[in-house]
Order: C-alpha cells, then structure tokens, then sequence
C-alpha cells in the first residue's frame, strides 16, 4: 500500500563527502521490502517533481525509513539541511523491491548503488557476499556491511582500499561464485556485472535509474528497453519505477 | 449546493477531470484516489497500434513545472478496451474520456470508429495538438484549415461527443477555437503542453532525448487562463480547462474565466489526490461564497 | 579568457546584459552594480512622446515568474537624451542599447531619427512584441509580413545597427526571425513576455487592471531556450537571447542554444546583483571547462 | 544606501490574530528612517517578488529593525513560521520616510498601517498625538505607543474598544488639532484623513501601497497617481517605492 504523507526526520549524519544518511519516521516502512525507494519532495514550490531515492534500511520496530544519498544537485542540497524535527513530504514504498532468493548470494553496489544493498543483505535467506566499488577511501556503510554479510570486498577506483578497479574486477580476482547476484550502481557497472553472471550462469538481478514524475506507473516517463513485450503498452518498454527499479539482467537493455 | 455540469449532453457529477496522459487510465492512482468521485477519468492518448513512445529520458523538471516528450506511448486501442475500458467499468459515477492520436485522420478514425460501440466511452478527446511527435500531431493543431477538416471528419465518424483538445503553441488560440468549432466540435480542451528545451550546460547536449519537451505544471497557468478566457469569449461551446491547475484557486480562476470542466495534470504527479482535494476546496468555496450552483461561477469574469 | 562577443559590429566586453524595462536606464541599480562591468545597459522602451502606461495594479506574481503590464510608460525620447543618455555618459565600458517603442511606424521613425547622431547611443532594439499595447506593438510582431516591413523601414532611417524584439506569442518563432532577417534586422532578441492572466478569486476579478500581463521570469524559461534554438537554426544574424535567465546555467543554456549575448530581466527584482553574479558564474564555467573563447560555446549544441 | 542581505530573525512574537512582530538583525538599520519599508523575500523559489513591509522599529545600538505584519496570504504566512536564528533575504532600506516635521504632530494609523507609525512618533519633535483605528478589541502595539505618545486615540469598528467609528471620526470627537498630520493605513481611510487635513488646513502626509517588483524605482509597476506631472516619466504617475511612498496628501490623487 503506497502513502504519500510528512515524514520526520529523526536524524541525519555525513557519511562521507557529499553523502549523507536520513532516518525518517515514516508509516511507509510497514509494506516497504529491500530495494523498494521512496520519493522524496521538496518545500520548494518551484521544484516539483520527486527525489526517487532507494530504501538503504526498514526498522518496523521503531517506525523508520533509513536512505542514504549522495548530493548531486538543488534538491539533494536541500535535503542535506534537513534537522531532526524537520519534517518532508514522502511517497511510498516504490516498485517492485529484491526477490530474496538463493543460498549463496553476491549482493554488489557500485557508489551510490551501495546503499539499497544494505537491507537486502539482512534480509537474504542464504550466505551472502557483498562487493562494493567505490571512487577512493572516502568509504560509507562498510562497516556496516561487514556485520551482517559473511564476506566483504573492495574495489576503488584509485586502488587506496581493497582492489583497484571494479566491482567485476574483485569478483574475478577472488573467483566469487553464487547462485543469484544483486546489482546497483551505474549503468556500465551493472553491464558488467550481468556479463559476468551470463558467463558464470548465475541469475542476475540489476536495479535501475531513470528520470520520474509519477513514481507510480502513470505517466510513462521512466521506461527502460525490455527484450519482451512489456504487459503495459506492448512495446518492450517496462517502467522503472513500477515494473522495476528490479529487473532480470536478461529482460532489460543495459 | 450543485456541481454537476453537462458538456454536449453528458452530464459530470462534478468538474473535475484529471489530464490525459498523466494519470494511465486510473489504475495506478486508483490506490491514493476513489475514481467513482471525478467528474471524469480522461485516459492517456489511445492510437489504432501499439506506440512505443520516445526514447529516455523523456521527463526534466523544469521551475514551477516539467517537460515531457513521453511520445504518446500506448497499447493501442484493443489492449486499451479489453484492459483499460473493463478497468473502469467499476466506476459507473464517474464519466469516461478517451483521449485519442494519431498520426493521420485515418488513424484517428480508426480509433474513433473502434471505439464508437463502447459503452463504457463517454466522449472522446481528439489531441491534435502533441508536440511530440513528428508526422501528425501538433502540425494539426498549429493550421486552422487542418483543425476544422480533422474535427469535421472525427465528428462525422465518431458515436460519442467530441471534444477538440488545441495546442497553445499558436499565435491566436482564439482561431482554432473557432476552427473547431466551425468542424462540428461539440467541447474544446485547452492547453496541451508548451513546448520548451532543456540544455545540460555540464554535458553541454540537451536533457531530453527528443531535445524539446512539453511544458506543463504551475509554471503553465496562468498562460492556459488567458487562453481560456479568449476562447471563452470568441465561442459557444464549453470548454475544458486545463494548464497548471495546481490548487483549488487555479481551477475556479479557470472556470471564471470561462471553462465548464477542469483538469488537473502534472499536479498529480507531486500531490496524488490533488483532483480530490481541490475538489473539496471548491466546495468550500461555494459555501463560504454561497453558490448555490457551480455553473453559475463559469465565465463571469469578464 | 575571452568574453567579447560582437554583434553587428560592436563589440561587448561581455555577453551579459539586463533586459529593456527591468532595469530603467541603470540609475536605480547602479546602487548595486558596477554598469561599467555590464555588456550592456539596455533601456527601458523610450518612444516619440511620454507615455502614461497603464492603470494600477501593473503587477502580480505568479508561480516562478510574474505578469507585468506597464504599458511602457516612459517620458519621452527628449527626456531620455538629455537625462538618461547623460547619465550614461559616465559608463564608458558598457554599451548602450535603447530599447524603442512606438504606435505606429512613425513612432518608431520618430524615435530612430532623434536618437541617430546621439554618440552614446550603441545599438537600438526596436520592441515590436509588447504585449500591453493595444494600437501597435503586439500586432506588428505576431505578423511575418508587418515585422519584415517594419524592420526595412527602420533599418533604412537608423544609424546604429538594429536588433528586432521578437514576441514569443506566435505559432513559429522562425517565421519571424527569418522575416526581421529579410527586413535587414542586424540581429534580433528574444523572447518578449508571454501573454499571462491571473483572477482573483476571492473578489472574481482580474488581478491586473489591464486583465492581461506579460509573463516573465524563471518559468518561461525553457520556452525561451526553446524559441532561441529554433531561431539560431533559422537565421544567420545574431541573436541576444533572454527569458527568465536566473542563474549562470541559465545564461549559458541560452548560449548554447545559439544567443550571442543575453539580457536579464525579473532576475534583477529579486537579485539587484544578478547580472554580475551571472557574468562571474559564466567565467568560473569557462576555467573549468578549460574554455578560452566564449564565443567558442555560442550554438554548439544542435 | 539600500542593502540586499539575509538579515537573521532575532525574535518573533504573535501580537494579535494573524498579527505578527518580527525582529531582524541586519545592517539595513544604519540608514533606516521612519516611513520607509523593507523587501523580505521568501525562501520558495516559486514566490519570486518581494514583501514590501513597512518599519516598525529601528534600533541602531543593536543592529534591529523592527517589523509588524498581517498575515494575509502565501508569503506573510510562511513569515509567521520564522524561528530565532532562522535567515532571511531582505533589501532596504527602500522609499523615502516620514519628514520629521511639526510641534503638534497627529499620527494616524489604520489596521496594519499602524506599526509604521511606532517609529515616526518616537522620532518625531514636537508633542505627538496618535490616533489608531482597528477593527475590534484585539488590538497591537497600543502600549508601546501608549509610552512615546502624549495622547492615544482609539476608534474601532466595532466600538469595543475606543470610540465606534473610524480615526476620523475620533479624531473629529476629539476636537484634535496639529500642524501636521502623517498617516498610514487602508486607501479609504487616507482620503477621509487627507479631507479632514484640508478642511483643517493641516499638512498631511500618506503613506501609499502599490504591488512591487523591483522596489527600487525602476520597473515602474507601483506607480500612483500624482497631480503634478512627474520627474521620471513627465506622466503625472509617481513611483510609490522610490518618490514614496510618502507623498503629501495634496500632491496625489487619493
Ligand atoms: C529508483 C531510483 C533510486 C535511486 N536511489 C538513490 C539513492 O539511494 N541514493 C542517491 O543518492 N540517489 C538515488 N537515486 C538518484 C537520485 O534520484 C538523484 O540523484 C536525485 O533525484 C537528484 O536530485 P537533485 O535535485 O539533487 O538533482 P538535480 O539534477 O537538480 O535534479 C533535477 C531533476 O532530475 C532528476 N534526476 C537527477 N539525477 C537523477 C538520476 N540519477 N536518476 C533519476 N532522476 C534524476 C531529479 O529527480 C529531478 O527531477 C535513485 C534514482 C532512482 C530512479
Ligand atoms: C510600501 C508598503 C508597505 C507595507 N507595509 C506593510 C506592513 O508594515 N505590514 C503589513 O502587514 N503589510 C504591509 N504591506 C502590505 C504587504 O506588502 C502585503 O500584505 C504582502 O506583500 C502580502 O504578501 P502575501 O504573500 O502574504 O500575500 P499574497 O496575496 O499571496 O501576495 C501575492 C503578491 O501580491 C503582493 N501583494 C499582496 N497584497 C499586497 C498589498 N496590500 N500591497 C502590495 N503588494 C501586495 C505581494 O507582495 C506578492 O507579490 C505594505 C505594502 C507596501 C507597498
Ligand atoms: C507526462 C504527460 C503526458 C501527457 N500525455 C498526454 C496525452 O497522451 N494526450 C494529451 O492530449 N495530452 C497529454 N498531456 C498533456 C496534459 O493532458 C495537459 O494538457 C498538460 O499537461 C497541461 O496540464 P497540467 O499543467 O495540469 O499538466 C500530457 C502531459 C504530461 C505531463
Ligand atoms: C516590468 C517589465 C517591463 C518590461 N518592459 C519592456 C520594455 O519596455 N521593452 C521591451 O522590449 N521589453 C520589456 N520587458 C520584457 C523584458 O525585456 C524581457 O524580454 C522579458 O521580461 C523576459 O525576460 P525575463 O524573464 O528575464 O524578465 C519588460 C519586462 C518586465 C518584467
Ligand atoms: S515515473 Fe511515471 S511511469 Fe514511472
Ligand atoms: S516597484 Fe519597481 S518602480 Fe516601484
């Protein structure tokens, strides 16, 4: 059941340069499972449309929503002010969310794409391996992955963490084998992540980016090229944000 | 206290519509909004096939508003019946319109006509004013000869009323008002998008991938009111207002100015009740302003 | 780095001016801002006689813009050369650009012909797309054939090279552009305000006493954007490209699109300092982007 | 000299319903005088214009000006929701002030033309009398006035308060004579006072309103009508924001 109501905010810290993490108390959290987002408004008149920003952790005990996210514009700045107390317009939960499958799963995050990763690896049944990839040592959550995940990799693009180059890179180089793998991050990550798991036949789950509006299936603004015919409009278009953000490595373009 | 308006014989509980194009056919919002309590559901443009749209992105904000080149994505009218139509055979309150594209007369006509025996069709929108797409669409609406010719041929075909949906990307709206009207049409809906670009000066390319975009939201309103009002004043039948419609003061400014029916577009996109709710700031408005009945407010402002 | 740009002939040390009627003839501002630092200084639209302009209210905010309808009150062209050009005097690193308004072609050659042997005067832009006169203005602008006359008649009675304002209330801004180019215009500028209405709803009354206004600021934007790229792929003369620049982006979308220079107008009501902010915003991008030449970026996105 | 500068709110307090006090520290208290007004801008960038509101109070040793507003729309509402050290965009100071003239001064306010008057009476030389007009028993800034003033009149619409009637009608009961009178309040309510000051043969003064853009006396939106031809336009049009919006009741057309 989606809700569009004020949240508040109950706590906001920087975890690493330009990336912040927002706890909000939200009735959201009783129907939201990992890697569902929420779409998050701004007070200002003049910038209308939603923030879609994924779901990083669900606390049902206390009620609360946890995202993280990197300032990358106007209305992300604006959300990094925001104060304990404060409140903000919230829509959600959004899309489809993480099947939780396997018994050996790599949960891989790319920057930004890191964060939904989180509840997913509490919440998956099986043994679960997370593979993170980040710019520099300028590092966020991994301290918090390495309590719930069996094992951890690196990746940085600099080499000054882990290992140098990617997140497929650190899957090579340490042989990782699963049989499901999660992917977030930037397109040419999750290529190379479904390469690498068509190689390895390991189904691949990607979550996807796309520009919205209605963050609810309505206006057709966010599709991403299916290889099927998509249910919606019979023209290999699926909605991010309705028939994803979670999507087959093999059903979608990347 | 009445709210009930009639447009070419089809009488709305109530006028408030949502846009085409911004709200499916009530599926998606049918979980934030009780579709029985809209005047109408106005659905996204239906063509005769599938239409796969634009490529992405096709959404930017833009301040006070967004541009769109969706493309007019659609299943095409026979998924639209057996899918959408049966949809909202639920709601026996609330009104259907159909919105309808094309990319030539015949194509409109093929629709018009695939839908003529459809009970469940109220009346039709025939949106000839898309700025989206390159062969038909917004040239229609941009040619008064063109506008009255489509509208005659439409109205010629089609069992159930229709309602000339013009674009505001012309230099005297009031001429293809009067072009519809002249065509037969029994409403005329206004505006459509404005079409607007977005440059990425960082990428230095342009943000969407069609380059331009329709222009919609707040920024849009009080272009649509004048429009509105223009219209209003050069022809006899009633109007569906539409442009920015954001709060319940934008949509009894439009019927001031002149419109019967109202509709609410991208407001929907940040606020999902928003038809709801300035539904009921209407009311309110009618009490604290005791108006009896909401016709008596359309185009009194003169 | 380099920020000249030149257009027909006369060369700005920068691309950044303010827009006709936002900014007086910079007096009132000059409180704010250095005019010396200014490509240019653009004056409010002078014509043969003082002209009263409009009742009151003139103005009314809308969402990221406003609506004005002053009605291009201004004291004359005499008044003008012995107060406003004098005062103009002083800033001999800016140009002067003045904006010209008129009833009727005699008008406008009135003004043209006064103004010719004024030495302080740069460069003339000739306001053909004022919404918020009924005799003239709007009309010449909304018709190919008047703006191409229009501009041969002045063209042949101006000593300074002319830039034709265009209105964007016109079904295809190209028309225009090509028509003022065929006229001989030495460049022209867009975008004049979009025609807007606002209605009260409490009194159900227009807001603005002339019921119509010219609609600026931040929202008309990518309309403006829009009608400047369309226009820079139409025409070989220059074009100063304005509509709601708020910000540096804003200016430097515009360039990108095609304008040689841009004018900031709303923009100064709520920042006095927007133009010189906008100018170093401009700078900083061209250090990190490693650019030498502004003129470098003019229209490279096609 | 007019300064644009986020002033920081200091205080703000309720003084009747929908009436709020709002103390700002900014520097455009160095060149503050009576009569003039500040633009306060809102932090939505969808409401663009300013808020020209008149001063209230100046208080040079701490660095404060004093305004008094009405909550009467989107932007006095977002006002009233200012906290202590909350910032604010403003310019100022802007228009022309009160003439300190006069040994027997009457200053009338109406409504929310009141708080102007606070400052011009503390400021003014001779011996002041006030004369306030409000709509009913809930009355604001009556006390301060009730210090700086040697007589207080009050007229409310409703008789709850003061003598029922208008400020005219007080101050005709009173029998009260000056040799100049300086008013602020609703149009009406200026031309009734001006015809009681002709008929007195008093010199008046008005404070006039008009929609703003620039503030500044450049866009030539607030334009009023002036008997004599004007210096800017030659027009018989002056620019409430920049020649006044204190004009001599004999000099406009009320
Ligand atoms: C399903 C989904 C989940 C996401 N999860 C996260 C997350 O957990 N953490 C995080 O930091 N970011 C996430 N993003 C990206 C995030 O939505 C954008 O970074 C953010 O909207 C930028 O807003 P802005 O106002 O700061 O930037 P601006 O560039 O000023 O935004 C302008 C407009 O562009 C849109 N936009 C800008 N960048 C993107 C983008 N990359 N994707 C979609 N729309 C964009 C904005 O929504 C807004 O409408 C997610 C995006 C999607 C689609
Ligand atoms: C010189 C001057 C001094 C003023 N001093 C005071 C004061 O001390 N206290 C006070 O409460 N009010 C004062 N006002 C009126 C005050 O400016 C308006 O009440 C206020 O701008 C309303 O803003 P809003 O956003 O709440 O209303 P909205 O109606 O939402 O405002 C929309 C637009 O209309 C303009 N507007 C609305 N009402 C008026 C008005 N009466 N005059 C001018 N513009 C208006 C706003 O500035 C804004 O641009 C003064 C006005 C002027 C011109
Ligand atoms: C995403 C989107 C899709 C739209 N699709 C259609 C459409 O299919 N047919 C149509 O006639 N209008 C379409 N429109 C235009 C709207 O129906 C409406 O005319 C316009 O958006 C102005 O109203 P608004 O400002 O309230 O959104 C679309 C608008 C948006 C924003
Ligand atoms: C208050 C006001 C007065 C204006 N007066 C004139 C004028 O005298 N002549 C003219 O050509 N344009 C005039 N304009 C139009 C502006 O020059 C400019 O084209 C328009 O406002 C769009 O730019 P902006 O969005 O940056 O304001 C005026 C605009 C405003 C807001
Ligand atoms: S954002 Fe509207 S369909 Fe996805
Ligand atoms: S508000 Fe611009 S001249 Fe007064």
């Amino acid at each position: 059941m989606k809700i569009k109501e004020k949240a508040v905010v109950l706590w906001q810290e920087k975890l690493a340069e330009g990336v912040y993490s927002l706890t909000l108390e939200t009735s959201i959290v009783d129907h939201a499972i990992p890697g569902q987002f929420i779409s998050i408004f701004s007070n200002d008149g003049s910038k209308l449309l939603p923030r879609p920003i994924s779901i990083c952790e669900i606390n049902k005990d206390y009620g609360t929503l946890r995202v993280v996210y990197r300032v990358v514009g106007a209305g992300t700045e604006k959300f990094s002010h925001l104060k304990m107390g404060d409140k903000i317009e919230v829509m959600g939960p959004l899309g489809n969310g993480f099947p939780l499958e396997g018994r050996n799963a790599i949960v891989v995050g790319g920057g930004i794409g890191v964060p939904p990763m989180l509840e997913l690896a509490k919440q998956l049944p099986g043994t679960v391996t997370a593979v993170m990839g980040y710019r520099n040592n300028d590092l966020f959550l991994t301290e918090e992955f390495e309590k719930v995940v069996a094992n951890l990799f690196i990746a940085t693009d600099d080499g000054s963490v882990g290992i140098r180059g990617t997140v497929v890179d650190a899957m090579r180089e340490n042989d990782l084998v699963a049989d499901v793998i999660y992917a977030c991050g930037p397109k040419p990550m999750l290529r190379a992540v479904a390469d690498f798991a068509l190689e390895n036949q390991i189904r691949c789950y990607v979550s996807m980016e796309e520009r919205m509006a209605c963050g609810v299936g309505a206006c057709l603004g966010c599709v991403c090229k299916s290889k099927e015919v998509d249910d919606h409009s019979h023209v290999n278009n699926k909605r991010v944000c309705k028939d994803g953000p979670v999507f087959l490595s093999t059903e979608v373009v990347l | 206290m009445n709210t009930k308006v009639t447009i070419a014989g089809v009488e709305f509980q109530n006028p408030i519509m949502e846009a085409s194009g911004t709200f499916g056919s009530g599926m998606e919002y049918s979980e934030f909004v009780d579709l029985n309590k809209l005047g109408a559901v106005v659905t996204k443009g239906v063509a005769n096939v599938p239409w796969p749209g634009n490529p992405t992105p096709r959404i930017t904000e833009v301040r006070s508003g967004m541009l769109n080149a969706i493309g007019l994505q659609n299943p095409g009218v026979e998924v639209f019946c057996e899918r959408d139509l049966k949809f909202l055979e639920q709601y026996k309150n609330t009104k259907v319109v159909v919105n309808v594209c094309g990319h030539s007369a015949e194509e409109y006509i093929e629709v018009v006509e695939r839908l003529a025996d459809e009970s469940r069709v109220d009346m039709l929108e025939i949106n000839i004013s898309c700025p989206n797409v390159k062969e038909g669409g917004i040239a229609f609406g941009q040619d008064p000869k063109a506008v009255e010719e489509i509208t005659r041929l439409v109205k010629s075909r089609a069992k159930q009323p229709i309602v000339m949906k013009l674009s505001p990307n012309v230099t005297d709206i009031k001429v293809m008002a009067k072009a519809a009207e002249a065509g037969g049409a029994d409403a005329i809906s206004l505006i459509n998008t404005l079409t607007g670009m977005k440059i990425d000066v960082e990428r230095q390319n342009f943000v969407l991938a069609n380059k331009t975009g329709g222009m919609s939201g707040p920024a849009v309103h009080p272009i649509a009111v004048r429009m509105v009002y223009e219209c209003a004043n050069a022809v006899s039948i009633p109007i569906i207002g539409m442009g920015g419609i954001t709060t319940w003061e934008d949509a009894v400014e439009m019927m001031l100015a002149g419109a019967t029916a109202v509709s609410v577009g991208t407001a929907n996109f940040f606020n999902p009740t928003a038809t709801l709710d300035i539904l009921s700031g209407i009311e309110d408005y009618m009490v604290r302003k005791n108006i009896e009945d909401i016709n008596s407010i359309i185009g009194i402002v003169k």
